[in-house]
């Protein structure tokens, strides 16, 4: 920090400031680090210095049989672990040709929008705790609770949960399963209006999130952002309707779309993002097929020599598995495609011109977690 | 008695922080001493009765000049100019004339000293307790007698503002 | 009220250190400092000269010193931060240029 | 008996009361502000589905004495290059501003240190406005980045908005024609209203403009924790960041202390010349009486046993207050203390509703921008206050010159000062509006484009 | 599982590139061709603009150390209007620079530092070619196949700690 202080001249100087945020930095949800170019307070550029929580997932990976690989895969984006799990396991699938049975698959559906539903809402708490207000935080953290419950019940663990195995599942629904998902469902509707009372009309929450970190349409496609990002942008798209996975074709809802791609807008995308999960869930848990629980897998997986490559539509954005097999029980070369690392690359274009608190907003809106922007 | 002891505790400060404030080096350390002889003073304005002089300085004074002081102060980096010697080279000049100037008024203010009526003629303090209360005569007198004036110091105060903020101007 | 010697002699001891610190000081803001309390100390002498007569003209002309020396602060600040940002320094001497 | 000696017995006998007064404020208000704090962290855990301190004491009630005694032993550190004297100044300065300005405050029509500076209220803004100093300096004199930038933010906000909270409170002393704190209360006795019935806007600019002045709720940019980490308190630590924090807390009662008395009767109970509400005399003492009497209903609740006694010894003290406040009324000779505890009662009580305003603020409002705080400080608070000086004024004219009825004055002034109020909140959409729709900061083509998203 | 590919889009490709397709195979339902590195930028540049393939969805590589082109760089595009994914793999040498797809898909910015990070491949036109997720002054690259996973940790305990690193 020493060195960058001294560059800048006097406040009166004419020349760049360059500031330096994190990385132990109380908004920068986790240990980014952000060097702000600063013409007085307007940002003039950014650069994000990141690599600090790398672990070597993809390293490690190469020297461990699939199976062994599936509890990393939930330490990456440590906030949504079930949507993590969903993506390899399937993609393993994919590489062996096996298919999940239907019970597995609607309770996978299940189990994912409820981790859905918990990322938004830590994003929700963070993002209006950089903003200022200090209430939401902990009405969000008051209902993951509840889902997190559901995870325990169910799999025994609440945040890496490692629920579901390359297949199937490893754990029959516990039999109040359909009962907790229905009475959190039912409470969440009255929830969810706590927070718009709080946040939505707010003039205050307004103006600090109306017309901040604007990405347009082409842009987003451009930097490859995915996700609410890209749909608050204006984009129709969302892979659980383009290419529907588990069993997402069963059930109709709506695809949120924001119209000029500022903070404001992936906020309001986000919130309709929750009811709609909410929606998922409520017809999921009518009719979970009877059935098995575990397809024809073996104990010991070799999948024939190939590579595939599967993705699906995590709360950030596209999670995507590049899986290449050499025929032995140790995957060749495991490739995570991570939305939070891509969806960073967006931060330089939107925070140019704006100030350092709206460079606070920004990260926020972004919604990064740091295990899977480093790997 | 009690008068003879708040007069000297506040007009020893004055002095003393005075004293100090033109000597320090630091621009920073002499507008501190600045805030105390002007808090002084407004000490002795109040045991003079003049309670709305007193108010006024803290307020206009100490709460906005000196405020202003100390942030140009802040704005103007003085690590650059701290190590540039502070005294100008006539300082022994000056305090030639300042002594010979102090001694001239101190023999005419002591000499003074024994003639009947403090020497100048003065008619005696007019007992506290007749005087009218402060801020409504002042009041009264500023807005009859002292209409104009008022009126002027007003328009000087626009043209002060108005040249500031032109001066202070990024030329952008 | 003390008998207006004293008074007298107080402000004669700022005006002069004001003095000392107008003509001795390099840096143009503690020169201004130094103007400041010069004002301030002819305010001393007439609020005890109006405490004397009983008479609130004096409070009157010392408000509207206050407000001069207001004025006078606000403009003398404005030059200085103009002037520092183009030659980077604040002692009187190096302020030698009309027109540069 | 020597001179010296009778002559401080004479000083004594004649400014007993505003000693003991003095001495009483600055013992009390760090403990009061203390638990001010302890009061707004178990709010803000009630609004947050959470319960708040609860380990030291019963229900935590000896939080604040636990945080006194930690920032007394932490250790204080002094940044190395830090300018010694001022860096050790800038807290006191903010503490004493915020308790001489508690001098002039009367708490109810017989506790007042400064019994009679006929410019009162003045003394009171004035003196609380050297409390900048202790945050500039205090900024400066830490010299890090970080804590120059928050000093140089809360300085220009704590300017703008005492401009307007000066506007806000001359419209108020319109109405009372004179800064003498008693008198003030007075009138509004003998108009037989608050004075914010009669001029609510400026008491909703001076709530604004106060909020602002003490650094908290929306506008508590300075020690904003995401973007400046603790502006200009970053460096310090140990009792010197406590003289700050207490500092904060003794200016929010000034602040509610002036707004009460100017805008919400001081002392003067509601409907204080209505006869036939002469029943509300027996609130105060029914009030505390309710409390202790829920504290005996919680006592028999406590899991620990500790703290079933102290929940009686509160008890115990409540019932002590209702009997003082309920004897005199009562009782025909104590008559004349009535007055002067019933007023201080009504007086803290109002404070007290004030200071929770700040707090429910706090929990619910988002924090605005730097420029965003400083428009609304210029543009819409301080055009607002003026005129709203001129409505009242023009108000007062009428009702006097013209005779007219002093509600209807009022009634419409306050709807000319809520129309220009409109046209500049509509003015100021039009302007942002236009500003937003210019093009974004045009693409400067940065040559060296290391920062290429 | 890997069967030889011939669908309109491949013949599209051959017949605007020719022999700079290599191969175009499907393996599990999911098509891919191989192309040769030099004609990547224009072979990017008419699967975007053509083909509207407009999102570089996922770019990065595999190490075959016992291959004579050891690396194998892999983009996956996704095209919004078709709804269709394409995988192109490029064979490269040791050594070899690729010329980079930042002026196409502006994403492959930190895609291809990370590959350079990871494999050591350069590419040549990106605008910031240095470490991503590595500190700047790392040896090695980590995630091809030869690379110890002990070696770097040796290295630093020696060089640090002045004693030899037990493992």
């Amino acid at each position: 920090m020493q060195d960058d202080a001294a560059q800048n001249q006097t406040l009166l100087g004419a020349d760049e400031l360059v500031l330096n945020m994190g990385p132990q930095h109380p908004s920068t949800h986790g240990v980014l680090r952000v060097k702000l170019k600063l013409d007085g307070e307007r940002v003039r550029g950014t650069e994000c210095v990141i690599g600090y929580l790398h672990r070597g997932v993809e390293k490690i990976a190469e020297n461990r049989s699939y199976q062994q690989f599936a509890p990393y895969v939930d330490r990456m984006d440590y906030v949504a672990a079930v949507s993590n799990g969903l993506g390899y396991c399937e993609a393993v699938e994919k590489l062996l040709n096996v298919e999940a049975p239907p019970r597995a698959k609607v309770i996978r559906t299940i189990m994912t929008e409820l981790q859905r539903i918990a990322s938004h809402l830590v994003w929700l708490g963070t993002h209006a705790l950089d903003i200022g207000a200090l209430t939401p935080l902990f009405y969000c953290l008051r209902e993951r609770e509840e889902i997190l419950k559901i995870f325990e019940k169910y799999c025994g663990a609440r945040l890496t949960t490692h629920a579901f195995r390359i297949g199937g599942l490893q754990y029959e629904a516990y039999d109040s399963f359909e009962k907790d998902v229905e009475r959190f469902c039912k409470d969440f509707e009255r929830r969810i209006q706590e927070y718009v009372d709080l946040l939505t009309g707010n003039s205050i929450w307004i103006g600090r999130t109306r017309n901040v970190g604007v990405l347009s349409a082409e842009d987003c496609i451009a930097l490859g952002a995915s996700g609410p990002v890209l749909r608050a942008s204006g984009v129709k798209w969302d892979l659980r309707k383009a290419q529907p996975y588990a069993a997402y074709d069963q059930y109709n809802f709506q695809i949120p779309v924001g119209t000029n791609g500022d903070t404001y807008d992936r906020y309001m995308v986000r919130m309709e993002e929750m009811r709609q999960s909410r929606l998922i869930c409520l017809q999921a848990i009518e009719n979970i097929p009877a059935g098995p629980i575990l397809g024809k897998v073996g104990k010991v997986l070799k999948p024939p020599a190939g590579e595939i490559y599967h993705s699906i539509e995590a709360p950030k954005g596209i999670l995507g598995y590049y899986i290449v097999s050499d025929g032995t029980t140790q995957p060749y070369r495991v490739r995570i495609r991570p939305p939070s690392f891509i969806n960073l690359q967006a931060l330089d274009k939107m925070a140019r011109g704006h100030l350092v608190a709206d460079v606070v907003a920004i990260i926020g809106t972004l919604d990064i977690v740091l295990g899977e922007v480093d790997r | 008695m009690l008068d003879k002891v708040i007069f000297f505790f506040f007009a020893g400060v004055a002095i003393l922080s005075a004293g100090l404030m033109v000597t320090r080096r630091n621009a920073i350390h002499s507008a501190v001493f600045l805030i105390t002889t002007l808090l002084a003073t407004a000490g002795i304005f109040l045991q003079l009765r003049a309670e709305f002089i007193f108010i006024a300085q803290i307020i206009l004074y100490v709460g906005g000049i000196m405020v202003l002081f100390v942030f140009v102060i802040m704005l103007v980096r003085l690590d650059v100019a701290l190590h540039q010697i502070q005294f100008s080279r006539q300082k022994w000049v000056a305090l030639l004339v300042t002594l010979a100037l102090a001694a001239e008024v101190g023999v005419m203010l002591w000499s003074s000293r024994n003639v009947p009526g403090q020497g100048f003629l003065l008619p005696n303090a007019v007992p506290a307790g007749k005087l009218p209360p402060n801020t409504e005569a002042l009041a009264g007198r500023l807005f009859d007698a002292y209409l104009l004036p008022f009126e002027i110091a007003s328009v000087l105060l626009l043209v002060a503002m108005v040249g500031a903020v032109v001066m202070a101007k990024k030329r952008t | 009220m003390m008998p207006i010697g004293y008074y007298l002699f107080l402000s004669m001891a700022l005006f002069l250190i004001g003095a000392i610190g107008v003509i001795t000081r390099r840096n143009v803001i503690v020169v201004l400092m130094s103007i400041e309390l010069i004002l301030n100390a002819v305010n001393i002498n007439l609020v005890a000269f109006s405490r004397i007569f009983g008479d609130v003209a004096g409070q009157v002309f010392a408000l509207f010193i206050i407000a001069d020396a207001a004025a006078e602060a606000v403009v003398g600040l404005g030059i200085i931060i103009a002037f520092f940002r183009n030659r980077e320094t604040v002692l009187e001497d190096e302020m030698d240029l009309l027109k540069w | 008996m020597n001179p010296t000696l009778h002559a401080v017995l004479v000083f004594l006998e004649t400014w007993w009361v505003e000693l003991v007064s003095g001495v009483v404020i600055v013992a009390v208000v760090p403990l009061v502000a203390g638990y001010i704090v302890l009061v707004e962290r178990k709010l803000m855990a009630d609004m947050q589905a959470r319960l708040g301190p609860m380990r030291v004491g019963p229900h935590g009630l000896l939080q604040p004495i636990a945080d006194a005694v930690k920032l007394l032993i932490k250790e204080d550190i002094i940044p190395d290059n830090a300018d010694k004297m001022v860096f050790w100044m800038a807290p006191v300065v903010s503490m004493t501003a915020a308790l001489t300005s508690m001098g002039a405050i009367a708490f109810g029509p017989a506790f007042q240190v400064a019994r009679d500076i006929n410019v009162g209220l003045l003394f009171v803004i004035g003196v609380s406005s050297l409390g900048i100093f202790g945050i500039v300096l205090g900024g400066w004199a830490s010299n890090s980045h970080y804590s120059i930038m928050g000093a140089l933010r809360s300085t220009a906000q704590l300017v703008s908005y005492e401009t307007a909270a000066g506007l806000a409170l001359i419209s108020g002393l319109l109405l009372a024609g004179t800064l003498k704190i008693r008198a003030i209360v007075d009138a509004q006795q003998h108009f037989g209203v608050w004075f914010v019935f009669l001029a609510p806007v400026a008491f909703f600019i001076y709530v604004v403009a106060s909020i602002a002045e003490t650094n908290r709720a929306p506008f508590d940019l300075p020690e904003a924790e995401s973007e400046l980490v603790a502006g200009y308190m970053t460096e310090y630590s140990g009792f010197r960041w406590a003289l700050y924090f207490l500092g904060e807390y003794a200016n929010m009662i000034v602040v509610g202390a002036v707004a009460t008395t100017l805008f919400l009767g001081g002392w003067l109970r509601p409907f204080p010349n209505v006869r036939w509400m002469n029943w509300l005399d027996a609130l105060p003492a029914l009030f505390t009486a309710a409390v202790g009497a829920y504290c005996v209903y919680r006592a028999g609740k406590q899991p620990v046993r500790v703290q079933t006694w102290f929940m009686w010894g509160v008890a115990l003290a409540c019932f002590v207050v209702a009997l003082i406040l309920a004897v005199p009324l009562l009782v025909a000779p104590l008559k004349f203390l009535v007055p002067g505890l019933h007023g201080a009662f009504w007086f803290l009580l109002k404070i007290s509703a004030y200071i929770y305003l700040f707090m429910w603020l706090r929990f619910t409002l988002p924090r605005y921008r730097f420029d965003q705080l400083m428009h609304l400080g210029w543009y819409i608070l301080i055009p607002l206050a003026i005129v709203n000086v001129l409505a009242v004024g023009v108000a007062m004219i009428l009702e006097m010159e013209y005779g007219w009825n002093r509600w209807l004055a009022m009634l419409l002034t306050t709807v000319i000062t809520l129309a220009t109020a409109l046209f500049l909140l509509r003015l100021n959409d039009k302007r942002a509006a236009a500003a937003s729709s210019a093009a974004p900061p045009p693409e400067e083509p940065s040559t060296e484009d290391s920062y290429a998203g | 599982m890997q069967i030889p590919l011939d669908n309109d889009l491949t013949k599209r490709y051959r017949e605007q590139f020719g022999a700079a397709i290599l191969d175009a195979v499907e393996d599990r339902k999911q098509a891919y061709l191989v192309i040769a590195a030099a004609q990547l930028a224009e072979i990017a540049g008419y699967s975007r603009d053509v083909e509207k393939f407009d999102l570089l969805e996922d770019y990065t590589a595999v190490d075959w150390p016992r291959r004579e082109k050891r690396f194998d760089l892999v983009a996956i595009l996704y095209s919004f209007p078709h709804n269709l994914r394409l995988r192109l793999k490029i064979p490269l040498a040791d050594g070899e620079t690729a010329s980079s797809l930042v002026e196409i898909w502006p994403t492959a910015n930190w895609l291809e530092r990370e590959i350079f990070d990871m494999f050591g491949i350069s590419f040549s036109g990106h605008p910031d070619m240095k470490r991503i997720l590595l500190p700047e002054e790392w040896q090695g690259h980590p995630l091809r196949k030869d690379y110890d996973i002990l070696q770097q940790d040796t290295a630093w305990v020696r060089e640090n700690l002045g004693i030899e690193s037990g493992q």
